[in-house]
């Protein structure tokens, strides 16, 4: 009951991001149109980065007490990840096409994500070369942990080398928000409304995973 | 190509990721789920 | 500290007579350097590229040799014997040495003849160096970490290069912007953010790869 | 020296092994695991070795009432089995000098010696151990195991590649080491379970 009301609660909200975001916040300036993908596009760009520190986070926790169960949720919230990111990619080269002129420039953002997708693709291709599958969480969690720790490095070794195009210089400055009352209240909810998107399916694939676990228990 | 239409194609490719991934997902529970009440019945009787 | 130098001491005894790891790596940069300077000859390259270019053979060159270190002791069957006799962290440590010292004979080899034959100046020799030690230390580091990992996988050659490039990724980076700024004369200030970052990428990822190789050693 | 293994069991990929394994062993007896082909029998004395963790249940040593710590188990533990390789590009002597510096010895020189003489070696020590035969790479493995005078004793398959004065020799050694220590033997041979007092059997 509790769950099926925050369900539509959530169906509400996002309604009003899309609502908020084509009609009731004010445009940027030197965005134009484009303004409004910032709350679409940002929103998939942040869940890949929460998506791979939950992953961490469990193949931590994996790693601390070895129930197979954790190895597989750090799975399945990387699997999110690299969906998330990909939707970022390709709506960001879209984005990037339609206002600098090329799908990819090797901007510092464009490359973070880049490098996280590696890192994902990295991952999946180790734990399909493991076939025991306590090792392949051993191993795997141990790649995921190594990668979370260099992960900072890029955010602050790669902008300092090449300088941006990104948006955000316009939008944020210095680190801080300079978007109207308007524009931000439509950024945060939307922010916070796939957020609550992601923790759902991630919620749902740790059911699943639960319910495998159950079947291949029953079966041995 | 008005831009107004590229925010929707984004949105629309994200809205597609989103729900296909949730709809697969959904798929696997239902048959899995079967498939468990199935064997706990086999291993009731 | 004194297992992990006879580890050490151990492996170079053990390199030093089939000479497997060192053939590999010396031979691979040896091959790039002649396929690059034919490619694009002396004299017809700035800085930006070359230096690019030299730490793009530096890492590839170790990758075709780092994992050795790993991959031999699980071929071989010595892994189990080795860790009834000492701890994994000084099993690390140990190889860790070994892979450090491995990548300063490629570096002492490729740099000056890579200097020589692509026409490569350097101005601020201190910058560069400290910029070759540092992300040697960053990149034996990763490499070691990630050979043991894949020592442990059932494809060991081709994961090798793919689970080591995105970590290793900062020290590329950095590395080729310090070579660079030591090519083109800038005073030691402005490359000492590459400097810090080459650092403190090695004693992370040194640190982090101490602490997660229990879990790998130690199944 | 008194070996407790409770409850033991170990899963492959989801596959089970064996499980609630259950008995104990102590100084001057001599335990064989035994089992089929293919059975686990190695995959249990490795458990029991503590080199790989068991999926559940626990193996304790304990001397004098006192519980050894897990961490300091290897050095009260000789091994040697067809899978512990030492290493083939040294030569012997090398490979000894190495376990024993690292294994933290004293005055090994004379030890090693000794053994090598005992198991007819000698003269032999400075060759690679890649130019033995196999009869002969199984006497250096006994050398390797019993190096550090260890308290428990693991031997996977004693006799392989051996001639019948080696497993004369091995059985000679093994019974006097049993007397006043822990040996755990896995095998399938009858002659090896004359010596056996516990027998564990894997997988029935």
């Amino acid at each position: 009951m509790f769950l099926k009301s925050l369900k539509i609660i959530l169906f509400f909200l996002l309604a009003a991001v899309i609502y908020g975001a084509f009609l009731y916040a004010p445009l940027a300036k030197g965005l134009g149109e484009y303004t409004r993908v910032l709350y679409f596009h940002v929103p998939t760009a942040w869940i890949t980065v929460t998506a791979f520190a939950v992953g961490a986070l469990f193949s931590g926790i994996y790693l601390k007490n070895k129930e197979l169960k954790y190895d597989l949720w750090a799975e399945a919230a990387n699997q999110l990840g690299l969906l998330f990111g990909v939707l970022a990619t390709v709506t960001g080269s879209i984005w990037a096409k339609m206002s600098w002129g090329s799908f990819w420039n090797w901007d510092p953002r464009e490359t973070s994500i880049f490098i996280l997708l590696l890192i994902y693709a990295a991952y999946f291709a180790l734990r399909s070369a493991v076939e025991q599958a306590d090792r392949r969480a051993a191993l795997s969690a141990v790649y995921d942990l190594l990668a979370f720790v260099t992960v900072p490095f890029f955010v602050f070794v790669v902008p300092r080398i090449y300088s941006s195009l990104h948006p955000d210089p316009i939008v944020n400055t210095q680190g801080k928000i300079h978007m109207n009352g308007k524009m931000l209240l439509v950024f945060l909810s939307s922010l916070s409304a796939y957020t609550a998107v992601f923790f759902w399916m991630l919620k749902q694939r740790i059911d699943l995973i639960g319910i495998q676990l159950k079947i291949k228990q029953l079966e041995n | 190509m008005q831009p107004i239409y590229v925010v929707l194609i984004i949105n629309i490719i994200i809205w597609t990721g989103i729900f296909s991934y949730l709809l697969t997902t959904d798929k696997k529970i239902k048959t899995l789920k079967k498939k468990l009440d199935q064997l706990s019945n086999e291993k009731n009787r | 500290m004194y297992k992990a130098w006879l580890v050490f001491r151990k492996d170079v005894q053990q390199e030093f007579k089939t000479r497997y790891a060192l053939n590999a790596i010396f031979l691979f940069a040896i091959v790039t350097l002649t396929a690059v300077s034919f490619s694009i000859g002396a004299f017809s390259a700035g800085p930006e590229i070359l230096s690019a270019l030299l730490w793009i053979i530096l890492f590839f060159s170790s990758m075709s040799g780092l994992a050795h270190i790993f991959v031999r002791e699980e071929e071989t069957h010595t892994a189990d014997t080795l860790k009834l006799v000492t701890t994994s962290s000084s099993v690390f440590i140990g190889k860790l040495l070994f892979n450090i010292m491995l990548l300063f004979m490629v570096e002492l080899l490729v740099v000056p003849l890579f200097m020589g034959v692509m026409n490569f100046v350097i101005y601020d020799a201190f910058v560069f160096v400290l910029s070759l030690v540092f992300g040697t230390f960053g990149l034996a580091g990763g490499g070691t970490i990630v050979a043991a990992i894949i020592s442990k996988s059932n494809t060991k050659g081709a994961l090798f290069t793919v689970l080591a490039f995105p970590i290793l990724l900062p020290v590329i980076v950095s590395g080729i912007s310090a070579a660079k700024k030591a090519a083109t004369n800038a005073p030691l200030v402005l490359a000492s953010s590459e400097l810090q970052a080459l650092f403190a990428f090695a004693v992370v990822i040194i640190t982090a790869g101490i602490l997660l190789f229990d879990f790998i050693w130690n199944e | 020296m008194k070996l407790t293994a409770e409850k033991i069991s170990k899963n492959f990929a989801e596959k089970s092994i064996f499980k609630n394994l259950t008995f104990e062993a102590e100084s001057g007896t001599c335990l064989a695991v035994l089992g089929p082909n293919g059975s686990g029998k190695t995959t249990l004395m490795r458990i029991l070795s503590h080199l790989i963790l068991p999926t559940s249940g626990s193996i304790t040593y304990s001397q004098n009432g006192t519980t050894i710590r897990p961490e300091h188990i290897f050095q009260h533990i000789g091994f040697l089995g067809p899978y512990l390789e030492l290493y083939q590009d040294l030569s012997a002597m090398e490979n000894l000098e190495f376990f024993s510096k690292i294994r933290g010895l004293k005055d090994f020189a004379p030890r090693i010696f000794q053994l090598m003489e005992q198991f007819g070696l000698k003269g032999r020590e400075d060759d690679a151990v890649k130019t033995y035969s196999s009869g002969m790479k199984q006497r250096l493995k006994y050398v390797f195991a019993l190096l550090h005078e260890p308290q428990i004793l693991f031997v996977d398959e004693p006799r392989s590649n051996l001639d019948e004065e080696g497993i004369r020799l091995v059985y000679e050694v093994l019974q006097q080491y049993k007397q006043n220590h822990l040996l755990i033997m896995a095998t399938n041979d009858s002659d090896d379970l004359k010596l056996a007092d516990v027998k564990v059997q894997v997988n029935v």
